[in-house]
């Protein structure tokens, strides 16, 4: 799909093009911006000064908080009406953003500056025409009669690789799948040729496989257009795969700022040392006891959820599960890997017991579960679980230690005062020792709040845990904090855990063994590294194409490095 | 489409069931019946069992029920017991006097207050928004009932300018019509402005959070394309619901207005039949109001997807 | 934009609603126990005296003092309200939580139940109700409080549905409580939040229902005063005696000023979906 | 303010401008079906008996004479009545009247597929029966009774009956089922649009059954005007506007409309009670009622001219016997009522043993009748000497069912118009086991009833009635404040206006041009 060539090193090719534009005037400059909230007078961006220059693409990287996104904004004149611009100024081809008339600053947005957004469910208007909404730009900023729009917008349509771009036209965006209006949400903001591409987390909420897909598309159009990208993302990796220049934001401060290759060999800054190393790499793989009875083995488990009830029929039930199969053993980290839709969740929640399966059993320590009511509760007490959102997984009305002590209420062998001890015990293991028990989830951040969901899971010293994408709500630190507990916890308590993730990055990190799943069915299993390094399956192959690896240098720095993509041969 | 019209229509026959029987059931259950009423303080025990054999009130209530509802079925609504006109005329002429003042306030009170509730949500936390939420809350917190009176009081009384009481009907004479409509279509229309105005505001502030208005925006389009061409259609639709409840509700009587007017509407026809025991008027009303109840909102739902491509019926 | 910027101190609209609903509490509480004049003693020599220095709001037709009545009738009129939504909240949870609960069948039923109930016009059901029950106060209560569970019922049940769908109520079960500790544990608790803002508003409702009650000649019996039978009692002076139905028609209209906005602050602080549209 | 009024209206009102001769009066309810004694209420009657005539009807006094016959013969054993018919009574056909058309009406009413509402009072279900009718020649109708009965002939000119109406057998279809009154009243039908007006045109033929003097329906009848309407508008509010305005010549108007009506320069108003009895009925069989002494209390702590001049807007007058004003049986005996005295009903209170217990008076806001204003007076007046009196306001069919089923302690209530006063009597008399609506069953006074019901001499009967007001005021079964007050307001070019038993009667009404 993409013109550039893959090599296990990224980025040298475009950076040495761009090092040409320096000699231009930069197309973007953006000095001391400064922004504060209006009531409290907070500062949200701190005296950030960076340049584009025409062509290249810049990355700004940071997490939340960091006024990433909202400097990105302010290059359009974007401000909301809550924070007041107190300093600094952005030019965009020499002229003052913030000087600019509503006219002035209307005529730029579109024409000479385009937008895409991290959410493909909510920056098209639902209720618009796909013809009408790419259109409207056109009509506004050029000056073409209705037959040579239309041509240009098929075209474009066509280009970003929709089907049927007649049909399109036609069509309202709930009809396309997310990739899909990525590309259409693309082919709106380039049909206009802008000299710069405001691009915020424009894969975030995509699939990994189709998030490659988008960027690239992105690249080549933007290309072939000359036009400059200002690409904000918190992902590191991502931005220095495509990126000439980074920028690292923290807390409304720009700590770091050079060319992608700086950043990620040889980082300055202590906060661009903490992401690089909070990216989660590949520990040494653990030895495990061979045999044994697995804690906990799946048979055959098939899961089907009901059709939509009509009044007049039931429509077919949806297969979700088509007879899986997996063994965890005492004190392995069993990973889970796959799209959206390839079940991995389902099963998670089928061996929780919160779906019924329709097919297969479960046996935990050998026994079935089904049998008998001992073996059930046996396996009741001892299978716990983590979830994905630390906001919904915490009861909000209830402190803390109640939500921690909560497990403990069906463990009868305890005393009060046992429990009271053992809640406390788990609140320090997991780093919330002083004065949070009396708190509620809302005071807390997300990563505390997942601490508290990981205590209250292993509260019960539970020898099975389920933990069902836990980190991916989490910042890019918070994660490998968490993960890092998540890790030593296991370590000292042992339990075995089925860990359900998207992040091929993570699982790569925490996995002993990996199981691939795509469309209900388990595509290929075998030992981490062996699915790492040497993938058989197609999807497999295609799922760590889509990623990029990391490689610790050794000295603080990090190297980029593709994994085999699909038919390419193993080195 | 059609077969989603019809599906909807299907899945209200349990409630409107549920609501013929109880209805039937609840006025037999309150004391008073039509034949006491009719004969007041003459009746003699025969002289009420006469009138109640020939209402048919002697049958045991399955019997009743059963041969009220079968002929309901047959289209048949039977009688007024105290007018002895024929029920289902009767309500459908009532049904029009209200639906004329109904419709008219609602359409008129959505002209007005769907603008300025986009408009305060676009200006928002501004003295204009505020002025206007303050007015649509204080317009809501009037008694309708009340509101109607002071009309009354200034516009009739101390203006004269509007007639006070009874009822022309336009068809009769559209110009003294219009006059006694006046009144009770400005009580619904100020008290209706005030929640759809809110409605509106609220819907609109949500999507006004939304990327695709940044969207428009960065394409460079004016504020007013921004509100009215992405903004208003997409924020219509909560409101285009309440607006269907509003109707729907309505519709279903205005009994308190009608009173205060003297309107003879399907609201005060009801209150009077419940007054005077008229069984089949109570039922047919009963009836006909759950039924347009599930149309109005039939309607609503089937236009819905123009607001919303989204939810596009099946 | 995240809320860290807002004053402390209170909304404006919680501020004005506090303070109406203050005054009308403040009222209540001393019309229960003082008045200017007896509420209900009549005097044939001082029927519809206008607004003066001996009765500064008037008298009815009766030659009853209206301030007086006006005080009285706000307690009663408070009275009725309180036990209303009370009444109302408990039945509609019940109702609302067991057809959450028990899902599919059962809760098609009670629903179907349910919406024919909210379909039958309030006049209707309360005529039915208060002649079963007696045409007093208590009658009207229960009546009122009837015919507002159903809406209270929906409430509850879409709340369940919704909370039933959040993880924390997944994690409950993984720990193996079962559905009925679930329930009171974990989904009553989360409910108290909607139902605080619907019990507000509801509370406006009732006021409004017992005075329409009263106009079509039901309601609560006189001589008692509450501010629905006053106004609805005035009717037929409307050209003799406009203050009769002028003030507690104010009354009515300022007092659910104070509980709408006192509700939208509510909502404002409580309700998270509508959290960020203000 | 009424100028206003005024000046609105007649901008709405003007586009049904009347036509000189025309008189239009106003019914607050549509008619119900234009079928004597069949399918009524009191507006029905009022409208029919322009258009139909029975054999007897009432006096202005409320006592029966002839109407159709030119005399009643009663035979010694009381049982056999000879009607001897007028001759030359036109039908509204042309045809003339005679004894078959009577017998055919007889036939008719009898016949249970008319439904005829009187039927059961004469069949012998409720007592009196009529063993026989003839029509021994065209001019002669004979009915034959199984036992004395002092009431026969008021019963037959009952308005609920329709006033036995005689009609023509062209009055029916084919089929057997009703299609338009024609009688021999001074009107015939014209156009019934219903809902909105009923008309009424003038019988040229019509004579009147005496030709001296007005009284009731037996007296001078003409129509004085060509056509006449009835305009069904049920607001009183509308009335009173179209009053002012001129649009409305003559309506049937409430009390309190009364202050606004006089001053108007184009009004007149003409006052008279009826028949129509207020008042506080009493369950004497309740524990705390039953008490004889407390009820004397109560009557006793009640200021009637104080509460009827305020429920009346100072028009009514008290009148606490179950006889009304304009009966002629009204006499010396009959002004005797309660006293107030509240020192009296203290020490009554004391007598009865009265501890407090609640008295619950049932009223209705129905504003046709003062129910809710007694209520709330006579509570303040019984809490003033000590009962614990308190009011539950019920809406009227359940106030009515209450009646009926006898579940009560007190009720404001309203009986309505019985001509003769043993009648009147009768409807609040007799035994409450076999009909619970009854309200006096003192075994004497029944008997006294019965007694009057067979008596058909006037001296006789004036002392049996004395006696019974006399047990009724001391033994205080009920307490009737007033007569109600038919008030017609109308304009001052129409002369003759003449209120009578709360019907607008429109024959001897003329209209100045």
């Amino acid at each position: 799909m993409s013109t550039k060539a893959f090599s296990s090193e990224v980025g040298t090719g475009s950076r040495e093009e761009n090092a040409s534009n320096k000699a231009t005037a930069p197309l973007l400059d953006v000095a001391d911006l400064t922004l504060k909230l209006g009531a409290s007078g907070r500062t949200l961006v701190n005296a950030v000064s960076f340049q584009v220059f025409p062509g290249e693409i810049v990355g700004i990287v940071g997490e939340s908080g960091s006024g990433k996104t909202l400097a990105a904004r302010a290059v359009m004149g974007f401000i909301p009406p809550a924070v007041r611009l107190t300093g600094g100024t952005i030019r965009f081809e020499g002229q003052d953003v913030m000087a600019m008339s509503g006219k002035d600053l209307r005529a730029m947005r579109g024409s000479r500056v385009g937008m895409v957004f991290q959410e493909p469910m909510t920056s098209l208007n639902p209720s618009m025409l796909i013809g009408r909404q790419l259109d409207e730009g056109l009509e506004l900023h050029r000056k073409l009669d209705s037959g040579q729009r239309k041509a240009l917008v098929l075209d474009m349509l066509r280009r970003v690789g929709i089907r049927d771009p007649e049909g399109a036209l036609e069509s309202y965006p709930h009809q396309f799948s997310g990739g899909m209006r990525q590309r259409i949400m693309l082919a709106s903001v380039m049909l206009l040729k802008p000299a710069l591409l405001l691009a915020d987390e424009p894969t975030t909420a995509l699939d990994a496989v189709v998030q490659r897909d988008v960027m690239e598309l992105m690249v080549e159009l933007t290309q072939a257009n000359d036009t400059a990208v200002l690409l904000i993302s918190h992902d590191l990796g991502m931005v220095a795969r495509y990126c000439s220049r980074i920028v690292v934001m923290c807390q409304g401060d720009v700590v770091e700022q050079g060319t992608a290759e700086d950043i990620l060999a040889r980082p300055q800054h202590p906060y661009t040392r903490k992401l690089l190393a909070a990216m989660p790499q590949r520990l040494p793989a653990r030895f495990l006891p061979e045999g044994g009875t697995p804690i906990v083995a799946v048979r055959d488990l098939v899961v089907d959820y009901p059709g939509r009830q009509g009044f007049f029929r039931k429509s077919a039930p949806k297969r979700a599960l088509h007879g899986v199969s997996i063994d965890v053993k005492p004190g392995e980290v069993v990973a889970v890997v796959g799209g959206s839709g390839s079940g991995k969740t389902t099963l998670g929640q089928s061996i929780a017991g919160l779906v019924r399966p329709a097919g297969g059993e479960i046996l935990f320590n050998g026994k079935p579960i089904a049998k008998s009511d001992t073996a059930y509760w046996d396996y009741r007490l001892n299978c716990q679980m983590v979830f994905q959102d630390p906001y919904s997984s915490l009861d909000p009305r209830m402190t803390i230690q109640q939500l921690v002590g909560e497990p403990l209420r069906l463990v009868e062998a305890m005393s009060a005062a046992q429990k009271k001890a053992r809640v406390a015990e788990v609140l320090t293991e997991v780093g919330l020792g002083d004065g949070f028990g009396q708190r509620y989830p809302h005071e807390l951040s997300g990563g505390q709040r997942q601490r508290v969901a990981i205590a209250r899971a292993i509260v019960r010293r539970p020898s099975f845990v389920i933990a069902d994408e836990p980190v991916s709500a989490l910042d890019v630190t918070v994660r490998a904090q968490v993960l890092e507990l998540f890790d030593e916890l296991q370590k000292k308590h042992g339990f075995s855990c089925l860990f359900i993730s998207h992040d091929l990055g993570v699982v790569e990190q925490v996995a002993d063994r990996v199981i691939v799943m795509h469309e209900g069915r388990i595509v290929e299993e075998g030992p981490r590294d062996a699915i790492f390094d040497d993938p058989q399956h197609d999807y497999t192959r295609k799922l760590l194409s889509a990623v990029p690896g990391l490689e610790s240098t050794g000295d603080g720095g990090v190297r980029l490095f593709w994994r085999r993509g699909e038919g390419e041969a193993s080195a | 489409m059609f077969r989603f019209a019809l599906t909807r229509i299907a899945m209200a026959l349990p409630t409107l069931l549920i609501v013929a029987v109880s209805v039937f059931v609840l006025i037999r259950l309150i004391p008073g019946d039509p034949a006491q009423l009719m004969l007041g303080d003459l009746a003699t025990p025969a002289s009420l069992a006469d009138l109640r054999t020939r209402l048919g009130l002697d049958q045991s209530l399955p019997v009743q029920f059963g041969i009220w509802f079968g002929n309901v079925l047959h289209g048949d609504f039977g009688q007024s017991i105290s007018s002895q006109q024929a029920v289902l005329p009767l309500i459908l002429q009532r049904f029009l006097v209200s639906a004329q003042i109904v419709l008219v306030a609602v359409v008129l009170a959505s002209l007005f207050a769907v603008p300025a509730g986009v408009i305060a949500a676009w200006r928002q936390d501004s003295a204009l928004d505020i002025g206007l939420v303050g007015a649509a809350t204080l317009l809501l917190s009037i008694p309708t009932f009340w509101l109607g009176l002071l009309l009354l009081l200034f516009f009739g009384l101390k203006l004269g300018w509007l007639p006070v009481v009874g009822y022309v009907s336009i068809a009769d004479d559209w110009k003294a019509g219009l006059l006694y409509l006046v009144m009770p279509i400005m009580t619904l229309f100020l008290h209706e402005m005030g929640v759809v105005l809110r409605m509106a505001r609220a819907s609109t502030l949500e999507v006004l959070r939304l990327d695709y208005i940044t969207h428009a925006r960065a394409k460079g389009l004016s504020e007013s394309a921004v509100l009215w061409r992405h903004a208003f259609k997409n924020a219509f639709g909560p409101t285009w619901t309440l607006i269907g409840l509003v109707l729907g509700n309505l519709l279903g009587g205005i009994a308190v207005v009608e009173t205060v007017f003297t309107i003879p509407g399907l609201g005060r026809l009801l209150v009077d039949a419940i007054f005077a025991r008229d069984y089949p008027v109570i039922q047919g009303c009963m009836l006909f109001v759950a039924f347009t109840y599930v149309l109005v909102n039939l309607v609503i739902d089937l236009c819905y997807p123009i607001f919303d491509p989204r939810v596009a019926a099946e | 934009m995240n809320g860290h910027g807002r004053m402390k101190l209170p909304a404006p609209n919680a501020l004005v609603g506090g303070t109406l609903i203050a005054i009308l509490l403040a009222t209540a509480g001393t019309g229960a126990l003082w008045t200017p004049y007896d509420p209900l003693k009549l005097s044939f020599r001082e029927k519809l005296v206008a607004p003066g220095a001996l009765h500064w709001l008037g008298t009815d037709e009766f030659g009853r003092d209206v301030l007086s009545r006006l005080m009285a009738g706000a307690a009663t009129s408070v009275w009725i309200s309180i036990l209303t939504v009370t009444l109302a909240v408990v039945m509609g949870t019940t109702i609302g939580l067991f057809s959450g609960y028990m899902r599919g069948w059962t809760d098609r039923i009670i629903m179907a139940f349910n919406d024919a109930l909210l379909a039958f016009p309030g006049i209707l059901l309360a005529l039915g109700l208060l002649a079963v029950l007696g045409a007093n106060k208590y009658g009207i209560i229960v009546a009122l409080g009837i015919a507002y569970t159903p809406s209270v019922a929906r409430v509850v049940r879409g709340t369940v549905l919704s909370l039933r769908e959040r993880e924390f109520i997944a994690a409950s079960r993984v720990m193996g409580n079962g559905e009925g500790f679930t329930m009171l544990r974990h989904i009553l608790p989360n409910c108290i939040a909607p139902l605080t803002v619907l019990a507000t508003s509801m509370f406006g409702y009732v006021l409004l229902a017992e005075s329409a009650l009263s106009f079509l000649g039901l309601g609560v019996p006189p001589p008692a005063p509450t501010w629905g039978n006053m106004l609805a009692g005035s009717r037929p002076y409307i050209d003799q005696a406009v203050w009769l139905g002028i003030f507690p028609g104010l009354c009515i209209s300022l007092t659910l000023l104070g509980i709408n906005l006192l509700g939208d602050a509510l909502r404002d602080k409580l309700d998270p979906r509508m959290r960020g549209a203000r | 303010m009424n100028r206003l009024l005024v000046s609105a209206f007649a901008l709405a009102l003007s586009a049904g401008a009347l036509h000189a001769q025309t008189l239009t009066a106003v019914l607050n309810a549509d008619i119900r079906s234009t079928n004597p004694g069949v399918n009524r209420d009191g507006n029905t009657d009022a409208v029919v008996q322009h258009m139909v005539e029975g054999l007897v009807g009432y006096a202005e006094d409320g006592s029966v004479g002839p109407l159709l016959a030119k005399s009643v013969d009663v035979s010694p054993d009381g049982k056999t009545y000879t009607f001897h018919l007028r001759k030359g009574v036109k039908f509204h056909n042309g045809a003339t009247m005679s004894s078959a058309d009577v017998l055919w009406s007889w036939n008719r009413y009898m016949d249970p597929k008319t439904d005829w509402r009187c039927r059961s009072d004469l069949d012998g279900r409720n007592g009196l029966k009529v063993v026989s009718a003839t029509a021994p020649d065209t001019g002669t109708f004979v009915m034959e009774i199984n036992e004395p009965n002092g009431l026969f002939l008021d019963t037959l000119a009952r308005n609920d009956c329709g006033g036995t109406a005689v009609l023509h057998k062209d009055s029916v279809k084919a089929d057997g089922s009703w299609d338009k009154p024609i009688g021999t009243g001074p009107f015939k039908l014209g156009e019934w649009k219903r809902g909105q007006s009923i008309e009424l045109l003038a019988f040229d033929q019509y004579v009147s059954p005496k030709t001296d003097k007005r009284d009731g329906l037996i007296g001078l009848k003409r129509p004085l005007v060509k056509e006449a309407r009835f305009m069904v508008i049920p607001d009183a509010a509308t009335v009173k506007a179209g009053l002012l305005s001129g649009s409305l010549d003559l309506a049937l108007v409430p009390e309190s409309d009364v202050p606004d009506l006089k001053n108007a320069p184009n009004l007149a108003l003409a006052i008279a009670p009826n028949p129509v009895r207020h008042g506080l009925i009493i369950q004497t069989r309740d524990p705390v009622m039953k008490n004889q002494a407390l009820r004397q209390a109560i009557a006793a702590a009640i200021d009637f001219p104080e509460l009827v001049a305020n429920v009346s807007n100072g028009l009514g007058k008290p009148n606490n016997s179950p006889i009304y004003m304009t009966s002629k049986y009204f006499g010396e005996a009959e002004k005797q009522g309660f006293k107030y005295d509240p020192a009296a009903a203290k020490a009554l209170l004391q007598k009865a043993g009265y501890k407090g217990e609640k008295i619950t008076i049932l009223a209705n806001k129905r504003s046709s009748v003062p129910s809710f204003n007694t209520a709330v007076i006579a509570q303040a007046m019984m809490q003033a000497v000590g009962i614990n009196a308190e009011i539950e306001v019920l809406e009227w069919a359940t106030q009515l069912d209450r009646y009926n089923k006898g579940n009560y302690q007190m009720q404001a209530f309203s009986y309505s118009a019985r001509f003769d006063p043993a009648l009147g009597f009768e409807q609040i008399s007799g035994p409450k086991d076999k009909q619970p609506r009854k309200i006096w069953e003192d075994p004497e006074a029944l008997a006294l009833i019965q007694k009057a019901m067979v008596v058909t001499d006037t001296a006789e009967r004036q002392k049996i009635f004395d006696e019974l007001h006399k047990r009724f005021i001391e033994q205080v079964p009920t307490i009737f404040t007033h007569n109600d007050l038919d008030i017609i307001a109308h304009n001052k070019r129409v002369t003759g206006v003449k209120p009578w038993a709360s019907q607008l009667q429109l024959w001897e009404v003329s209209v100045a041009k």
